[in-house]
């Protein structure tokens, strides 16, 4: 065990957590007010439902030694029964099991709460509960042991996601999807101003998940070696380049530097970097993060005008992002793996099935898990606490 | 003159700032309020029974008019947008207005409106 | 119609609200305003002396009744829940209103009320 | 007893209210709001060519008056202070006002203000 | 000396700082908003105060070489002299005799700051700086000595507090209560609705009190070892089963899922784990997270509905909860410690008498203190000053 | 390469990254609610824009070996070229020489960023981001060289700054006050009330810049020793140290403990101490952060009734407080240096000759570049773009 990697896999264990509140910021301030303690809450249970969930089971589905075929793991680890204060090789030789265990939990956090985007202003709170605590079980768990548990067959095709761009971002934008398809849109949706109640909350928001994002893909490289500072440095790079880009897109056509376009292409960058970050120059990071926002910007120009109501857009940023980085990973990749301009063109076949793979999983599956729910239990609220507003009827509080 | 104030819901105020627009009704003033109606409130069915939430998010816009302006095309341009059959779409008193002066010019008079 | 305006301490807008459901008085919008009264604002002693604070954030409920209602008992009421006796206190204020009108359904007069 | 009710640039809100206290005016309320006047907000010119801000915030002041007091020379005063000469100076309002009451002594009558 | 401990010890001394600031905004959204700035410069103020006086005495008393009887520590580190840049091998072979002084002083900025609780909404600001001055002094430094200090007579024999259970959580609490019963009540307290303000600002304080308490437990290892690891994780998993228990537990009263419940669990899961962090296996700091929930809201009932106005409840979260982590970490500790689980019931029973003595000194010191200072200096503003609010009439300024 | 300092550096590189979302709180608290937004797009366009730069070009001119004079760094690290993941032992020995690039970007970032404070309420964004731009690689970019780079001449001349008193504290003030008197005062200025508009956000940014400071003093030992320690235990002190003073300054004036008094004196002491902090004993840093307060304040007095309207007073907090600091960086230190009390009176004078090439540098070139960019693309938004706001009419957006 090395005290310099448990010293920097902690930190950014904690920097991952940070992303959660982050997010709630983010995504708190861009609805209205009268829903905005409502998301937050979402995002902070998400933080104890996954943690619990994670010990009891999720952990060990995903992480456990393969019961066969590479699709999930076993129950090695329930309870986190073996997971110890020692190393496990199959997953690090510096680190304490327990600290890479309780730093992937902090990516389940994250990505289950990014989720949230579809349920936003509209949704029952025990009903998202419950909602959540089976798709972390039966979504989430497999994809992550298929690209990063010990047998998973994605990563034993040779995938590369060096810190979750299939796992997070795929999976979170397909899944926020097949929720906003489900349950519909808000009342009011496309009719009414629906505008930010806080764009400092957004960049505060913004602030947060930048700086766990270097604890995200530079702890990814599970080591404070010079593959955690490439990782951290590409990140940055990117979603610089990303916010950069969004904010010149914006203003060529509105002739407003838009503050939420800025934090925006962040996003967009941050996303797209993840699965490249230890794998690319840093030259590759700001072309894909101004790659990504172009984009992104595109695809959420789209959604907007759809009548999906994914409005906190997990779909044009996450999964948009995460697309374009699985295969541009595949093709920049050039440290420590081989893509496209090494002259490895398979590696851009293999990132392909990968997101394909995906794509339809976290699709389908969620579409299924929120049918079932929508249909049983009832996603959606009445009419009128949906007009009165989430935080006070779901939660009895006021922002 | 008369002051006309109406009390509506929040989502309503563009869509009748823009047909009071049309009419030629430009000043205007708006008000953040929360309010109440004769239900005293909104009620819901939460998981331990019937609850009421008792202030509702309301604007008020407050529009000042010269006599020579149809008040009851006004008021029906304001329903007309502000209707949404449910309850808690508002209502609109008419008020008396002795004097009006605009500060820039010093003139008075309706017609400064 | 008559229209009551009154500037209250934002601690009793519960006790009053409450006071007036029990007359039956449901209809009412509430301002946050800040206000000084004859005083000035409230005059306090800090370590170098006396000094005002010159705004002092007040609730105003504005209640419009129908004139079956009794006005006096409406002002009884309130001044019953709103009073401390002590400056700051508030004011009440009564004003003519010409018509009223329901969004929701279009009617008018005493009767929406 | 007259109500004045003045919109005007927040800016200016000190100096109205230093002014009239000058007059020994102090009783009045003050709410935020945003207006619009007969321009329909303010015209500006972006990189895309004339644009409108629909919405400006403005302060209302509201000062009640007894019938003792001289209201031109109140506006006259509010003007003085409020005045820039630019579109967005606001506008003046008198209405009636019937009967004033203090909540904390019960009197009632112009005399309270 | 080892540099991946400097560098953890070094980075878990600014997570601890953090919360801090993080706690200006938890305590400061829960206020109404005429005491939001009040609140907060209590808390900076705290950080500046305790800073200063850390350097010239505090820290002296409470961590230099006992001067007999294992009571206070001497003035071998009056301003700092001999606290160098080597080592103490009394407190750590591997670090900075500096770090670990800086380490500990986040400790203590933090305690001092939770105690602005009762002070809160009602008391001249001078008057605080005043009382939190000598209360570092004569309640904080001692108690500190006694548990941590070298010769320190709770640890001497034997006492358990991983990362300031007794310290921190139990003192603080019971000198809320006492400050709280010798200024009284806000006016209208009880009588008047005193919501929150903010619970954004809530969840924000919530959120980097959370990310600084894993640099609290997790630094209390003073390596980056695997201890370090296990308190990090159990302080996380605790937080997150207070967060998920006390949630439920108001859902099931009220029908409401309280964020605001969810964030007093998390505090009452950190609190509880405090003490055990580092000696007790996962699933223990799940039940002790789940069980501090239900003990604290018990607790927090009764406080709310009796005369006591410490409404911030920092003797039912930190007081109750640091007694009851005091205690079961007697029982469950097992890692590097033997509790009752391992058949070392004496181990409960030290604990018992570490709490019992905080409680008694922290209370009655405390309770003396602020008599003090009530009756000559005078805590309470004028009832006019009250009315107004503190921000202005003590601050000048508006939130 | 040693894993603990790259654990370390990677971690301070991520609190100084930090620092810009806090100062985008703390400028935008200060500021009228209609112009917050734009003070925070300010602050989070410098990250863009600087990134990207840095990548190209920037980094290069700074830290590229000097293509002769000591002036200026060469075009060998352009596109980060040669700017590898091995060490660069110009820089340092045991971390990548990425990690020292892109732990030397934030200082960059932060430097622009402050640099916001002239431009506040008034100016055209597009002009803004022109601005700094070139700013960067004009007046930045040099300083940087001649102090840090290598063969800068102020380094080779053995003048000290521990973490960039001159090149970010000097620099950034005097180049805010040459803006400010080219661009004028906002409409309104000294006539209406322009009351800060949410001290809490003042104290959030305080809180994030704090932290944010350990690393960028601490982290600029560039290893996790001992020294790194002492840097960041300087920085806590003075920065407690000068809130205090300010505060009860501001008490002994005014009888309000203002809380925006704190933060400034806790901002003032972080500045004095930044060329000190890993030079001098720790009450040294008491001292300086003291003292830094009190002339602070002085100037900011002045400078408040002045006709220069640099509002958020980076010249009478960093430029006063650090040339300050530099001084007496000169007088105190005595560790790894020898300051005046070491009978070195020499270093005084090295001090004050990079003091005054750097104010020199800094105000005249940032004078003719504001200056041009005036009269061709021109700042000012109109009259009443000003009085609407920048939030709106530069970015469509309202916080
Ligand atoms: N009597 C009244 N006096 C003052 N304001 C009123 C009164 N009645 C209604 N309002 C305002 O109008 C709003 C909507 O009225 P409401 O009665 O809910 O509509 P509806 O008549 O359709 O049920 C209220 O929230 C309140 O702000
Ligand atoms: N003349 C007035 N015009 C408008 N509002 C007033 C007037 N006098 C008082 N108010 C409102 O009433 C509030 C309380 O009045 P105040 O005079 O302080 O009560 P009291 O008469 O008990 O001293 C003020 O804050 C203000 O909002
Ligand atoms: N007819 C009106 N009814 C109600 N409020 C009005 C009316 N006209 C103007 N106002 C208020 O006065 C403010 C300033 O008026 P404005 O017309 O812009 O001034 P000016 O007459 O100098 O152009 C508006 O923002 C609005 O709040």
């Amino acid at each position: 065990m090395s005290g310099a990697d448990i010293s920097f896999i902690i930190i950014c264990t904690a920097l991952v957590f940070i992303m959660t509140p982050g997010l709630a910021f983010f995504y708190g301030g861009l609805l209205r007010k009268k829903n905005m303690v409502n998301m937050m809450a979402m995002c902070f249970v998400s933080i104890a439902i996954v943690s619990v969930l994670w010990f009891f089971i999720a952990y060990s589905l995903a992480f456990a030694p393969d019961v066969g075929g590479g699709v999930i793991g076993g129950f090695d680890f329930v309870g986190l029964m073996g997971v110890e204060l020692g190393t496990n090789p199959s997953y690090s030789d510096s680190l304490p099991h327990m600290l890479f265990m309780v730093f992937q939990l902090m990516f389940a956090i994250i990505t289950v709460a990014i989720i949230a985007s579809p349920f936003s202003e509209r949704v029952n709170f025990g009903a998202f509960c419950i909602f959540i605590s089976i798709w972390l079980i039966i979504v989430y768990s497999p994809i992550a042991h298929w690209v990063w548990g010990q047998g998973g067959f994605l990563g034993a095709i040779g995938c590369l996601d060096f810190a979750g761009g299939t796992v997070v971002h795929i999976n979170v934008g397909f899944a926020a999807l097949a929720v906003a398809l489900v349950i519909g849109p808000r009342e009011g949706y496309q009719k009414e101003p629906m505008e930010p109640n806080s764009i400092p909350y957004v960049l505060l928001g913004t602030g947060l998940l930048w700086i766990g994002w270097f604890g995200f893909n530079g702890g990814s490289a599970l080591a404070a070696n010079n593959i955690a500072v490439l990782a951290m440095f590409n990140t940055h790079l990117a979603a610089s380049m990303g916010a950069l880009v969004w904010m010149l897109i914006e203003y060529f056509k509105t002739g407003k530097f838009s503050t939420l376009g800025m934090a925006s292409g962040a996003l967009a960058g941050l996303v797209v970097v993840t699965p490249a970050a230890g794998f690319v120059a840093p030259v590759f990071a700001l072309i894909m993060g101004g790659l990504s926002s172009l984009v992104c910007f595109i695809v959420l120009s789209w959604r907007a005008s759809s009548k999906v109501d994914e409005s906190l857009d997990a779909i044009s940023i996450h999964g948009t992002g995460g697309i374009l980085g699985a295969i541009l990973t595949g093709v920049f990749a050039a440290i420590g793996a081989e893509g496209a301009i090494l002259g490895n063109w398979e590696q851009v076949w293999i990132q392909l099935i990968g997101v394909a793979i995906t794509v339809v999983y976290s699709f389908v599956a969620t579409f299924i898990l929120a049918f079932i729910i929508h249909k049983t239990i009832g996603f959606r609220v009445s009419s009128e606490e949906e007009y009165v507003g989430l935080d006070i009827t779901q939660h009895g509080e006021k922002a | 003159m008369k002051k006309i104030e109406c009390f509506i819901r929040p989502e309503k105020m563009e869509a009748v700032k823009n047909a009071l627009s049309e009419l030629n009704i430009k000043g205007m003033s708006v008000y953040e309020v929360k309010g109440r109606g004769n239900q005293g409130g909104m009620w819901l069915t939460g998981r331990s029974g019937r609850y009421c939430v008792e202030w509702i998010d309301k604007i008020k816009i407050e529009i000042v008019v010269s006599s020579k302006v149809n008040v009851d095309q006004v008021i029906g341009t304001i329903i007309e947008k502000a209707q949404t059959g449910k309850e808690g779409d508002g209502k609109i008193f008419i008020t008396p207005v002795e004097e009006s002066i605009r500060i820039r010019t010093k003139e008075r008079g309706e017609d400064i409106l």
